[in-house]
């Protein structure tokens, strides 16, 4: 009994921290990106949920039931929208220098988190007249020949130009439209998405209860995986996939669009960073700090597991919640209270600050013996 | 005393079941220069990566200067007098050709020498008459990273003179290198023979005639032949696996 | 088929390649040679597009190819055999080969290496299964030629094909590479080092740093100039 | 003809050794004295222009310069990331802020720390007693974080954990040790931190002349911190760093044993963290567990990226600058500022990735020419067209 | 208002020497100092006590300003960071010169800005209920003192809900100081404590503790929650998950108000209860005016609570104690003035003690399915602080009171 409640439960916090880590595992293991705004990604999945739920809730009940069906898809897109943004602006340039990638994509992160406190209507306006004016004007002048020469002059008049537009309009309609132009869409005070009442409820087995979410979370994880696996492995794009972030220039050579294929790989693992988003959404708060608090757990799965290892991810991320859940919940503390000094130690990290604690004491142990992580990289390439 | 410097028993390195080296043996005089060839594949890289530690043996053991190498970490088999050139050139790509040269040299590698004793002087005139020997003297200063890949070849095997070990294992050498160049190795090598061990990995056969003594033919991880250039030359096995047999026309 | 003119390539501030002009046609197999670091490999990896000229064109096929990826040139036919092997690590042998399809024209529905790669490497055929990283030197080498023969080139790019590799294999290829044109009349770009296949050429440029200093017919050269050539 | 352009060659080439080497003799002399001048000018002059509240975001900022410092040892020069920063900046800040909270009138009703007697702490914890000593203290603020990073690093780097991966294990440790400080209310006043500091050897911490003093402390271990740096990193033992960013597996082969040198740098990066935490504390009045927030462990990276990294007035200029711009975005735009703070950090990884010190390196030289209006600096084969070696290539084959 | 000290020309008028700082206000407007945390973890709490602050303040103005003059308001951000709300303390008091700071919510950031008050002598107004066991003479406490919210919530659940308690709260001193209280109150009535537990701020997995409460509680019980922020939301959401229903764990929040409750999802909290001296809800014509005006400059479906209520408190008292004063730069005067201001807030009638903190009237809400509190429990008349802790054993016996010199911050109490 006691066993199959901990494995439960220790497999319900592995299977978050699981579909957590999958976008990452595939961005970092594969691109070899260290994505800080992994966990913002996960927000923005979570803030689409949100918006879907608005949306459904409009409807009536009976359509709310059933709003996570379309939102899944939707904060897949949306981050992946948002993922593929990123990738075309800032990942590209720094492709082959994941410590760079790191820097930027945490300013990437702080952005974010104030995009969706301080976003309105007029910020709205305001950012999409500057995309019209400035990136409009650029491809405008693209078609020109000559546009080599005329880029940096042409940078310099149409950047100052189109961002005081842009800031006008802002203000502009701010002051005319007033507070329904300027009152922020979500607000720092973070919003709440609530889950269909069916997913809201548990399964009761004799004295185990097992909630809806919990086990929803756990089958949506295993569809991730699953459909993560046979892309990877089964499909050419997969091939290609990891063809170009293991060789990019000689991948060009032969001919695969890497450009494509990455865009396309960084939206994959943003999307799923989005799908993480909605299921964290029914379990936690849903604020501009959510994704916060996920990302070093995520990354300790990614690298406990051994990179680029599906497999060893996923064992990692269920070894790690269960013994965090047993840790932090006091059955090891009370598995052991007959030999006094063994209860003492497990009950001083017998709450969930201190698991964590004792968790990276683990893994640091557990690195010792296998420096590599669980499954390591093999071959003579890994440490050529 | 005229312990062997190499000696290798009955070594197996397997990688997933398949056998890189199998039921290795080899020995080697002291000051004695060794040219090893093989069909691609052979396992020669192998073989020194199991002599220099990167690689641990699966069954076998070998033995440097008499003593087992097994327990040790690279470092420490470098420490012994084993330096290595790699098959594709490696050297500090941010370090000028100079400080690669000066790091290699430094006979003293803990930590604490290195920061708080000051580069002897005749370490110095070491660097600078190396790189004369391999021609960097013009970019002496400009970070490695910018050679070409035979100046890199050259760096690399400069790097090794400075380490100025008892046993140098050299994979291909003079891959990549011109002709001149290549000759100009080859006197070098030679040159260097009398006073160092050494194993030399090519496939360059005209290379191979220009400096070979005794000859050791690797061919599916075990040792096909041993001999004189000339009997390995003649020798049906080798030409079958190895050398092939001419029959496009000659210009 | 390959035309270049007054290129002129930078790495940062260093000038690498000075008014390069420089002819491949079809069917012909054109030879550079030169010391070790002349350029040779930058002007290959700027014809791949993988260095952007500063001054100068280039054609491919009677079209510039300057605008042009990488990746776009090479599905336009131009294949490439870099220095250094550049075979992708992690993947299969089967893997790596299964890309070079990545650059025909008209992708075959069915993933499948033909036979005649197998003809000629034979060694590939037994380690389909192996990660392309843990091929030996000579090995990968074989591999990168094979992978590159997948994609039905028009033209080949081989920057110094038979380092590290063995002599019977060594001929192998030379043979190969003169079979391949005489039988599909594809063009050849080679850089080498080897005397012996240097002479299986039927044009030569000789670069010095940085810039072409002879060409001419190779069965006009003899082996002394080509040698001073090589080591000046 | 030949013997000419070969005679003048020499000729020039020694007068250009001779430049060289008075060069290569004057810069330190040089260098020297600038710093000396800029370290005089900021203890003597800089003061009295400055109002209070600016002079202690200085001597702040001069702090975390130190810090900026470690972090450019190890990231820029050894290229390992440290994300774990922030511990050791930490663990300095409450070596002296424990000293301090010790400072107990003998007249107050209890001889505990304030904030001990409310959790119903009755005897001072054994940990807290070396604290009463100040030498201790002092030596316990760069030591305990050398400590911990030896520690530390020795069991990453032992196994060869590397890259991103000792990134993200700091990282870790970053959240872990946050949440052991935080979690313990009774012996560090968790969350809280320790705070409001009456005296240090006697005298009113919050005095101006003590605050001077402080200040005139930081500028001195911040050239002392410079210097140590200069020493590191201009040897072979700096070359053996730059080596271990390169390849570390090559540097095995030579027969050095990268282990010892990681660990060594990132113990004295822990240490140089530990002693900026000691002064930041001194003069913000507070430490917490918040200093092991990751997102401040970041931004200490941060600042020696955009300073230009590998270059140690970079991680200086860098630490000022970050921090005063932070300061002031913060006030000017108490709102979005975080819109900024991150477009900042955009702009420096992908605009500037040697940062402004690397860029004046490179391409501020070549804007400063162009202003002046000479060509761009352009190198290009050891000036090949006066090579006698290509004129008699081409003479030779009539080209 | 009863200005009952008129010596306002005390102190001298040379800044730093005397003791008394003279703040300056410039020419006609007065500057005040707003310093809440606008980014990381707190803004998601702290931003609306700002937008509380704000709307009086324009009130205020709207009203003819303070002794003529127009309010003006210094923003700044701390950050959630405790180091960033000193220095951004010290900047307006030395740099900006405001004459006030309105600002904090954490503790940790009150005890952070507290020693740069003191030195400076200085002033701030802390609209957060909190844990007590402080009493500094340069900070207003306008939020509930324990006694004003916990131990009337203790008390009402033991003699409604049971005595079989279990204590979650966030890793840091308010829940930390709370549950010591809570846990000697409930042993002093006869109660029982069967567990406690802490999470970290911001942390979302609290399946470990949703296991322990069941191990403690099988059959049910009180939880009492101090958790702060984040970790609220996911607690209550799982907590249902996990099929701990408010009939049989009732829990008592007193972190979660109405913003709260809107950011969880009501379904998730309905029958829960949460302990305030304001709710939304509560019937008085200065509430109906109050989030009026609120929803009229936020918006419609914004929502107001405890702690902007306090803010709101704050501003006004301060605005009267000034008046009373006669300056606003003389900050003695002003902290002179400000003791026995009283206010009809929205709560009801509040006053200012010699104690600094403000007596309230205090209430027990259950959520309802609007999102809104059913108050179940109010005080009849407001409830006078008590900073030092009466059931905790170290501070048993004192008190504080600044209006007569002799006694301070923290003086043993006759007869204790
Ligand atoms: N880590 C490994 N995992 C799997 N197989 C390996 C590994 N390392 C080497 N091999 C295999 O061992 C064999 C020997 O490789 P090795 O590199 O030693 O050959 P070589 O003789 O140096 O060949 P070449 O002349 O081509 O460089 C090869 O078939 C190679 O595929
Ligand atoms: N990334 C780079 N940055 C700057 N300079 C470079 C870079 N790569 C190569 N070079 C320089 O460009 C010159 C030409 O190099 P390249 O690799 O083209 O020579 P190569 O003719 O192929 O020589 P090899 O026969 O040795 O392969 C060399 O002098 C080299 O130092
Ligand atoms: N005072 C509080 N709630 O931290
Ligand atoms: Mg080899
Ligand atoms: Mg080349």
């Amino acid at each position: 009994m006691l066993f199959l409640d901990s494995l439960f439960n220790g497999v319900s916090i592995g299977a978050v921290l699981l579909i957590a880590a999958l976008g990452l595992a595939i961005v970092f293991g594969i691109m070899g990106v260290i994505n800080l705004a992994h966990g913002e990604l996960m927000m923005i999945g979570a803030y689409t949920t949100y918006v879907v739920q608005n949306g459904f809730k409009l409807l009536g009940d009976n359509w709310f039931e059933f709003y996570i069906i379309f939102a899944i898809p939707m904060a897949f897109l949306v981050a992946a929208a948002v993922g593929l943004m990123l990738e075309r602006w800032v990942i590209r340039y720094l492709y082959g220098r994941p410590l760079e990638t790191l820097l930027a994509t945490w300013g990437v992160s702080l952005i974010l988190q104030q995009f969706v406190r301080s976003v309105s209507w007029s910020m709205f306006v305001g950012i999409l007249l500057f995309s019209l004016l400035f990136f409009g004007g650029i491809w405008v002048l693209k078609k020109r020949l000559d546009f080599d020469r005329l880029r940096r002059p042409a940078i310099a008049v149409l950047l100052p130009l189109s961002v005081g537009i842009a800031i006008a309009a802002s203000v502009l309609s701010g002051n005319l439209f007033k507070l329904a132009f300027t009152k922020p869409w979500f607000g720092a005070q973070g919003v709440d998405v609530t889950a269909p009442g069916w997913l809201r409820q548990g399964l009761e087995l004799g004295s185990l209860y097992l909630p809806y979410v919990r086990l929803f979370i756990i089958g949506l994880t295993v569809v991730c995986v699953a459909g993560i696996y046979l892309f990877l492995q089964r499909s050419p794009w997969g091939l290609r996939i990891r063809a170009v972030t293991q060789n990019r220039t000689m991948s060009a050579c032969l001919g695969i669009p890497t450009q494509k294929v990455d865009a396309l790989t960084f939206a994959i693992g943003s999307g799923l960073a989005g799908i993480a988003g909605c299921a964290i959404s029914f379990l936690g708060s849903v604020g501009p700090n959510t994704g916060q608090n996920y990302i070093v757990d995520a990354f300790m799965v990614v690298v406990v597991g051994g990179v680029g290892q599906l497999f060893g991810t996923i064992v990692a991320a269920i070894a790690i919640g269960t013994v965090s859940y047993l840790l932090g919940s006091g059955t090891i503390a009370a598995l052991v209270s007959d030999v006094n000094f063994l209860s003492d130690f497990f009950s001083f990290f017998a709450n969930t600050s201190m698991a964590r604690v004792m968790v990276f004491a683990l893994i640091i142990a557990f690195l010792q013996v296998r420096p590599a992580g669980l499954f390591p990289q093999k071959g003579r390439t890994v440490d050529a | 005393m005229n312990e062997k410097i190499l000696e290798i028993d009955n070594l197996t390195v397997s990688f997933d079941g398949f056998n890189a080296l199998n039921n290795l043996n080899f020995s080697m005089e002291r000051g004695e220069l060794r040219v090893i060839i093989g069909p691609n594949g052979a396992g020669k890289t192998t073989f020194l990566d199991v002599i220099t530690g990167k690689v641990k043996p699966t069954v076998g053991q070998v033995l440097f200067k008499g003593k087992n190498l097994r327990r040790f970490r690279e470092h420490q088999i470098a420490r012994f007098g084993i330096g290595r050139k790699f098959q594709t050139p490696r050297v500090y790509l941010n370090l000028t050709p100079r400080e690669n040269l000066e790091l290699s040299c430094n006979r003293q590698k803990n930590v604490f020498s290195t920061l708080l004793k000051p580069q002897p002087s005749p370490e110095r005139k070491t660097v600078s008459t190396l790189l004369e020997t391999i021609g960097l003297v013009v970019k002496a200063d400009t970070p490695a990273g910018l050679l070409s890949h035979g100046e890199k070849q050259w760096l690399e095997i400069g790097m090794l003179l400075a380490q100025s070990p008892d046993l140098l294992l050299v994979d291909e050498p003079v891959a990549g290198l011109t002709d001149e160049e290549t000759l100009l190795t080859g006197e070098l090598l030679v040159s260097l023979a009398e006073s160092h061990s050494i194993i030399v990995i090519e496939h360059d056969m005209e290379f191979v005639r220009q400096i070979a003594r005794k000859v050791t033919v690797l061919h599916e991880g075990s040792v096909l032949c041993e001999g004189s250039i000339e009997e390995v030359q003649n020798d049906p096995r080798v030409v079958e696996v190895y050398l092939g047999t001419e029959e496009e026309e000659h210009p | 088929m390959l035309q270049i003119s007054g290129l002129d390539v930078y790495y940062g501030e260093s000038h690498i390649l000075r008014e390069v002009d420089l002819s491949v046609y079809r069917g012909q197999m054109v030879c550079l040679i030169g010391r070790n670091g002349v350029g040779k490999t930058t002007l290959l990896k700027t014809i791949m597009g993988l260095l952007p000229p500063r001054r100068g064109k280039i054609w491919f096929d009677g079209v510039e190819i300057a605008p042009l990826s990488p990746d776009r040139r090479a599905r336009s036919g131009i294949g490439y055999v870099a220095q250094g092997r550049e075979i992708i690590p992690r993947l299969t042998v089967k893997e790596n080969l299964l890309l070079g399809l990545e650059a025909r024209r008209k992708r075959p529905k069915k993933m499948q290496i033909p036979e005649d790669i197998f003809e000629l490497f034979p060694v590939l055929k037994t380690m389909l299964d192996r990660r392309g990283g843990d091929l030996s030197g000579g090995q990968q080498q074989q591999l990168a030629i094979a992978r590159a023969l997948m994609g039905q080139p028009q033209l080949l790019l081989l920057d110094e094909p038979t380092e590290g590799i063995q002599p019977s294999i060594v001929l192998e290829i030379e043979a190969a590479v003169r079979r391949i044109i005489e039988t599909t009349g594809i063009s050849v770009l080679l850089v080498e080092q080897h005397l012996h296949f240097v002479r299986q050429a039927d044009w030569y440029y000789a670069m010095q740093k940085g810039g072409i200093v002879a060409s001419g017919l190779t069965q006009e050269l003899s082996n002394e100039v080509i040698q001073r050539f090589l080591a000046v | 003809m030949n013997e000419d352009i070969s005679s003048e060659h020499q000729e020039k080439a020694t007068v250009i050794r001779q430049l060289y080497r008075q060069l290569r003799q004057r810069p330190r002399l040089t260098e020297a004295v600038t710093v000396g001048a800029i370290a005089l000018f900021a203890i003597a002059i800089v003061p009295f222009f400055l109002s209070a509240f600016n002079l202690d975001l200085l001597n702040r900022y001069l702090a975390l310069a130190i810090l900026a410092l470690g972090i450019d040892l190890i990231w820029g020069y050894t290229g390992m990331l440290s994300l774990g920063h922030g511990i050791f900046f930490a663990l300095g800040g409450y070596a002296i802020a424990m000293h301090l909270k010790l400072q107990i009138p003998p007249d107050a009703s209890s001889q505990l720390p304030s904030f001990m007697s409310l959790y119903g702490v009755t005897e001072l914890p054994a940990f807290w007693k070396p604290f009463y000593s100040f030498p201790l203290t002092l030596i316990a603020v760069f030591l305990i974080p050398a400590l911990l990073a030896t520690f530390l690093g020795y069991l990453v780097f032992r196994n060869r954990i590397r890259g991103v991966y000792f990134s993200i294990l700091t990282q870790a440790a970053t959240i872990v040790f946050f949440n052991l400080f935080n979690g313990q209310q009774k012996l560090i006043n968790g969350t809280n931190g320790l705070t409001d500091f009456k005296t240090i050897l006697g005298a009113e911490v919050s005095n101006s002349n003590t605050q001077f003093v402080i200040y005139t402390l930081t500028v001195l271990l911040l050239v002392g911190a410079y210097y140590l740096c200069r020493w590191l990193t201009g040897g072979r033992f700096g070359k053996v760093l730059v080596a271990i960013r390169d390849d570390e597996t090559r540097l095995r082969f030579s027969g050095y044993d990268p282990t010892g040198y990681k660990v060594l740098v990132f113990a004295i990066s822990g240490a140089l963290a530990g002693i900026a935490g000691a002064l930041f504390t001194l003069r913000s009045g507070i430490i917490s567990p918040k200093a092991m927030d990751i997102a401040f462990s970041i931004e200490m990276v941060i600042w020696v990226a955009v300073g230009g990294r590998a270059t140690l007035i970079g991680a200086i200029v860098g630490a000022l600058l970050v921090n005063y711009s932070k300061s002031w975005l913060i006030s000017q735009f108490p709102d979005i500022w975080l819109f900024f703070q991150g477009g900042l950090f955009l702009l420096v990884v992908l605009v500037l990735p040697n940062g402004l010190i690397g860029w004046l390196k490179t391409e501020g030289i070549n804007l400063l020419r162009r202003l002046v209006k000479r060509p761009r600096y352009v190198t290009t084969y050891p000036s090949l067209e006066e090579d006698p070696e290509v004129r008699r290539e081409r003479e030779n084959l009539g080209n | 208002s009863n200005p009952q000290d008129e010596g306002t020309g005390t102190t001298g008028d040379s800044p730093g020497e005397t003791g008394s700082p003279i703040a300056q206000s410039d020419g006609d407007v007065i500057k005040v100092g707003i310093l809440h945390s606008l980014s990381g973890t707190m803004a998601i709490s702290e931003k609306s006590v700002v937008d509380a602050e704000q709307l009086a303040i324009e009130e205020i103005n709207n009203a003819g300003g303070v002794l003529g003059k127009k309010i003006q308001a210094v923003v700044e951000d701390g950050a959630s960071d405790w180091p960033t709300f000193a220095e951004k303390a010290r900047k307006l008091i030395d740099q900006d010169r405001v004459v006030t700071v309105f600002g904090c919510w954490t503790s940790a950031s009150r005890k952070a800005v507290l020693p740069v008050f003191e030195e400076k002598k200085h002033m701030l107004w802390y609209p957060v209920q909190y844990e007590g066991q402080e009493c500094s003479q340069n900070i207003f406490y306008t939020g509930a003192a324990p006694n004003q919210q916990i131990e009337p919530a203790v008390d009402w659940l033991l003699e409604n809900k049971g005595n079989q308690f279990f204590l979650i709260g966030s890793d840091y001193v308010f829940p930390r100081t709370a549950n010591t209280i809570i846990k000697a109150q409930v042993e002093a009535k006869g109660g029982q404590i069967l567990g406690e537990d802490y999470i970290p701020l911001g942390g979302t997995e609290v399946t470990p503790i949703i296991t322990k409460i069941k191990a403690a509680l099988p059959d049910g019980g009180v939880i009492f929650n101090t958790l702060n922020g984040d970790s609220n939301v996911a607690f209550f959401k799982q907590m249902q998950g996990a099929g701990l229903t408010p009939d049989l764990y009732p829990t008592m929040s007193v972190s979660i108000a109405e913003e709260e409750v809107k950011a969880i999802g009501p379904e998730y909290l309905q029958g829960q209860y949460a302990a305030w001296n304001y709710f939304q809800t509560v019937d008085t014509p200065e509430n109906k005016k109050f989030v009026e005006a609120f929803k009229g400059k936020y918006g419609a479906d914004r929502v107001t609570n405890d702690p902007m209520e306090a803010a709101y408190i704050m501003v006004h008292l301060w605005k009267q104690a000034v008046e009373a004063a006669g300056t606003a730069d003389d900050l003695e005067a002003v902290r002179k003035a400000a003791i026995g201001q009283t206010f009809q807030a929205p709560e009801g009638l509040v006053t200012l003690e010699n104690n600094h903190h403000i007596s309230k009237t205090v209430r027990i809400g259950e959520v309802r399915d609007d999102g809104m509190f059913e108050i179940v429990y109010a005080t009849d008349s407001p409830v006078v602080p008590v900073p030092w802790n009466q059931y905790v054993a170290d501070t048993k016996g004192y008190a504080c009171d600044w209006s007569d010199p002799s006694k301070g911050g923290k003086y043993k109490m006759e007869g204790a």
